[in-house]
């Protein structure tokens, strides 16, 4: 699903790079846990996966896909089968919660029959059954937070990319969003999670990816948070 | 990909409403520069007509000598009846001539009361239709066979055909300096409309830019992020033209029966034709700067 | 609470740059609306001069019969001279008069060689230095004592006593049809720049909104948040103005002489004392405007 | 330094209060954890504070005033005084890390002087002094937390509001802004911070309140997380 070749990423020449000549091998299905300090690089590598950003160096393969080849005009489709949780939400201010979270359908050209089942129901899945008629300033952080979760996979993506989906959430609905994207693990789509909850980590015994100033220092399936211990 | 159409009219329609302050400046701003561009047009229209109407007072007089044979006048007066560039001949004989000087010289009526005799001539008065072509009439007329033997002076033909070459020639000159005038003007107008309008609305797209960004990292096709846009532009446009539209209609009714009133020797009108066709100008001038400038700030700010 | 002035400068100057597409947008506008309210300032007054010079020519003419007593006169032509109303006093004998009228019928010299004598009036010609004053002086004349004695008829001094009244009501009725046009013209350029600037203030505030919530959040006083708006405004204002009076010299370099010579027998002329009086307007309107529209965007968008 | 009496914050007629009579006492420097679900009311609790929002109902007195009769003019004189670490960071966006810090002294009128040598000495404490020239959009969401931080303190305020400060930092960085708030604290900064991290609560041994749909079900010196246990 997702291939990573000596990547390395620069912001500005005269800073070192935010990522080091990274190789990384993500088969479909996979559950992915990134771990690592503030600034070390975990959200450098999801933007990297989303086209957000290009590479400076090496090479990275999505669903088959050459990103660095990639035509401009193809890279909306490639989106639409990437569901991605932001880390600052990136909700649309002047639509509400309910709106947000069509919006991923509408954008693909979903009928509102399809968009009238189913935003309701990944809603529910998040717990804000209740919110849809809310602005995103309405909410608190952790109602963005889920808004965000449930417009990332209301379109069932096969590739679901999470940076610190539960960061501003307490440790009973991260609990209740961790077993969420387990279930959409087991369906199928391929989830890489960017995370700090040391607790998680450790209680899922999943693949771990572990980042330090920008070089992968840890690859290890059924592995654990690490670090400071 | 079925997008239903109707998306783009909600979401144009919903980003009207909610950012209707931006909405509101950018018509407010389609509707001054239209408005302006109208009242240019529309003074533009009533100079000329007021200058028409002067250079319609220009002729050719041709003076004829006392006792000219009338088989002689006949055919020049019939030919130059024919020529599709002179609109009217009309015959003008001595004792009309001096009526007519009594009046200029109503100051001094004595004068004419001491001539012994009328020393005035008769003459052909010849009104062309376009002013432009007086001095092509004028060879004509010189070239006709019984031009010399109707005037008195053959040897200096110039003295008996008058047609204030002069006059003309300034008049044109105004004329076209007016001309001239109103076209920059007007050009600069709907120059500073496109400037304000892209100006507008890439103010909305910078004030919008998160959003955007956003749409794309959703999977937002270009066309579907620009859409809303050009719509908007478009709405804006329209309802921008319809108020400047509406002022000129007004200003029809109201502004150019009391010009007319106020300078009742000027000929201050405004057909229902050329205000219907006015309106379509604007209406098309509303959509196009709408159009042009959502393009060229999209072009700009959305590069993608 | 010492705060250095030199932060809001620097805070201006540093927005302006950062913000420089909205700037920018904000210089073009206040730029055009000054441009073209300093065309229309400079079409007024050359319109006003070119007036002037027609009613300059509005004269009162005085009519003396054959063989008056010139100890009559002289008390009339006194009076007349040191009347502060009036500009200039000319006396016209017959023989003048007979050599005018030989001019103005250059058409016809035929008519003055056949005249047995001379039938025209000596004359009085009066000119005003404002010709509103037109009906004050010829009730003023009438009044003189010497006045009956000096004319031809005593009994109805209306036919010795010629000001073309009606022309001049037609004049006065011009001017200030053209006065008002300028004038309502001007005034709505005026109001379309303040719409304009405070629009685009306005907008800029409102792409800046998070930062002023933030800037509240973070104990920012209401003046400390304004200043830098305002300062912006002025400096936008103050640059727009820059660029029109540069085009408007500009203008007056090349324009003005490509008219007057184009238009020969009109006063064209744009004095070195008018064109800095212009810059001066140009500065204040864009001062004015900058700060104006900043305060009512402020206002509107800032209220706290 | 914070008194609240019967507190009620509806935001809208037709949904239940956000906050229902809460009672809280807070002395001059006490140091207090606020915990609780995501939408229990924390973000909405210090926001009142801040007198951002006012109550529906019941007094709130800080630093010796009434909130609810408080003069608009003088609201920015009162927040120069409170120190606020907000759960979105709230950064300028077209000013850099320094500028951003530099900003809370510049609003209150502090010389050039003080503001050069404050500046870089607290971005260093919170670990990015090499990042004084980086835009928010620039860092990573740590970093943005980060500052948000060091804005915060700059100024040395009386008392400290700090929303979910450590959501989005791994547990290293956690700690050592942690201790940094500990030390505030000590010297004599009253300090009221809104949480998830279990880890944290239950290892700092502080004054614990505990609020569950708005209501204060838990008011506890030297208190745990407690929930979901
Ligand atoms: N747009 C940018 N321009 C310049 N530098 C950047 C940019 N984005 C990130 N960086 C830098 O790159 C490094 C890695 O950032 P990244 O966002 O990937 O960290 P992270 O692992 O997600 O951290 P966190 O856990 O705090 O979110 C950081 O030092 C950051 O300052
Ligand atoms: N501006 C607002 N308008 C309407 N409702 C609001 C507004 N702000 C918050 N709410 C609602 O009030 C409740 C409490 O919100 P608050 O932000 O205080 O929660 P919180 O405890 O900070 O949650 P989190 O841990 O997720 O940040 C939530 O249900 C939220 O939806
Ligand atoms: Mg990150
Ligand atoms: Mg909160």
């Amino acid at each position: 699903m997702i291939v990573m070749e000596h990547v390395t990423k620069s912001y500005a020449k005269d800073k070192p790079p935010a990522l080091k000549d990274v190789n990384v091998d993500i088969e479909a299905g996979e559950f992915v846990f990134c771990v690592g300090h503030s600034g070390s690089g975990k959200s450098t590598l999801i933007k990297l996966l989303t086209r957000e950003i290009l590479p400076t160096d090496g090479t990275i393969v999505v669903a088959g896909q050459d990103l660095s080849q990639m035509k401009n005009w193809k890279v909306p489709y490639l989106r639409r089968n990437i569901g991605c949780v932001f880390q600052d939400f990136k909700l649309l201010p002047n639509k509400t919660t309910y709106e947000n979270v069509a919006f991923a359908l509408e954008v693909i050209g979903r009928s509102r029959h399809v968009i009238r089942t189913q935003v309701p129901e990944v809603l529910r899945l998040v717990g804000l059954e209740d919110k849809g008629p809310s602005y995103p300033d309405e909410l608190s952080g952790g109602e963005q937070q889920r808004v965000s979760i449930a417009r990332a996979f209301v379109n069932r993506p096969p590739l679901l990319l999470a940076d610190e989906p539960t960061g501003n959430l307490d440790p009973n609905t991260s609990l209740g969003i961790m077993s969420l994207l387990s279930r959409i693990n087991k369906t199928g789509t391929t989830v890489l999670m960017a995370t700090h909850d040391r607790e998680m980590v450790d209680s899922m015994r999943r693949r771990v990816i572990a980042l330090e100033n920008g070089k992968v220092i840890r690859d290890q399936d059924r592995g654990v948070y690490g670090y400071g211990d | 990909m079925a997008i239903s159409p109707g998306y783009f009219l909600k979401e144009a329609g919903v980003s009207f409403r909610r950012n209707w302050v931006m909405s509101l400046g950018a018509i407010i701003t389609i509707f001054f520069s239209l408005l302006l561009v109208g009242t240019f047009v529309i003074t533009g229209i009533l100079i000329q007509e007021i200058l028409a109407s002067v250079e319609e007072k220009v002729m050719i007089q041709v003076f004829l000598k006392d006792g000219y044979a009338p088989e002689d006048l006949d055919p020049l007066q019939t030919s130059l009846v024919e020529d599709a560039r002179i609109n009217s001949v009309e015959y003008v004989s001595k004792e009309q001539a001096l009526e007519r000087f009594k009046e200029q010289t109503a100051d001094s009526p004595e004068i004419v009361d001491q001539l012994p005799n009328n020393p005035l001539p008769a003459s052909l008065e010849v009104e062309l239709v376009d002013p432009e072509d007086v001095e092509a009439v004028v060879v004509d007329i010189k070239a006709h066979p019984n031009f010399v033997n109707l005037i008195a002076n053959p040897e200096d033909p110039e003295k008996d055909l008058k047609y204030g070459a002069e006059i003309i020639d300034k008049l044109f000159q105004l004329t076209n300096v007016v001309r001239v005038v109103v076209i920059v003007l007007v050009a600069m107008l709907v120059f500073v409309s496109m400037i304000f309008i892209s100006n507008t609305i890439r103010l909305a797209i910078y004030a919008r830019r998160k959003e955007i960004a956003i749409m794309r990292l959703v999977g937002a096709s270009n066309w579907f992020i620009r859409m809303p846009f050009l719509l908007e532009g478009v709405m804006q446009g329209l309802i921008g033209a319809a108020l400047a539209i509406g002022v000129v209609v007004v200003m029809r009714q109201w502004l150019v029966p009391w010009l007319s009133d106020t300078l009742p020797f000027l000929p201050v009108t405004l057909s229902a034709g050329a205000t219907a066709q006015l309106g379509l100008i604007l209406a098309a001038f509303g959509v196009a700067i709408g159009l042009i400038g959502s393009i060229f700030a999209l072009r700009r700010y959305l590069r993608v």
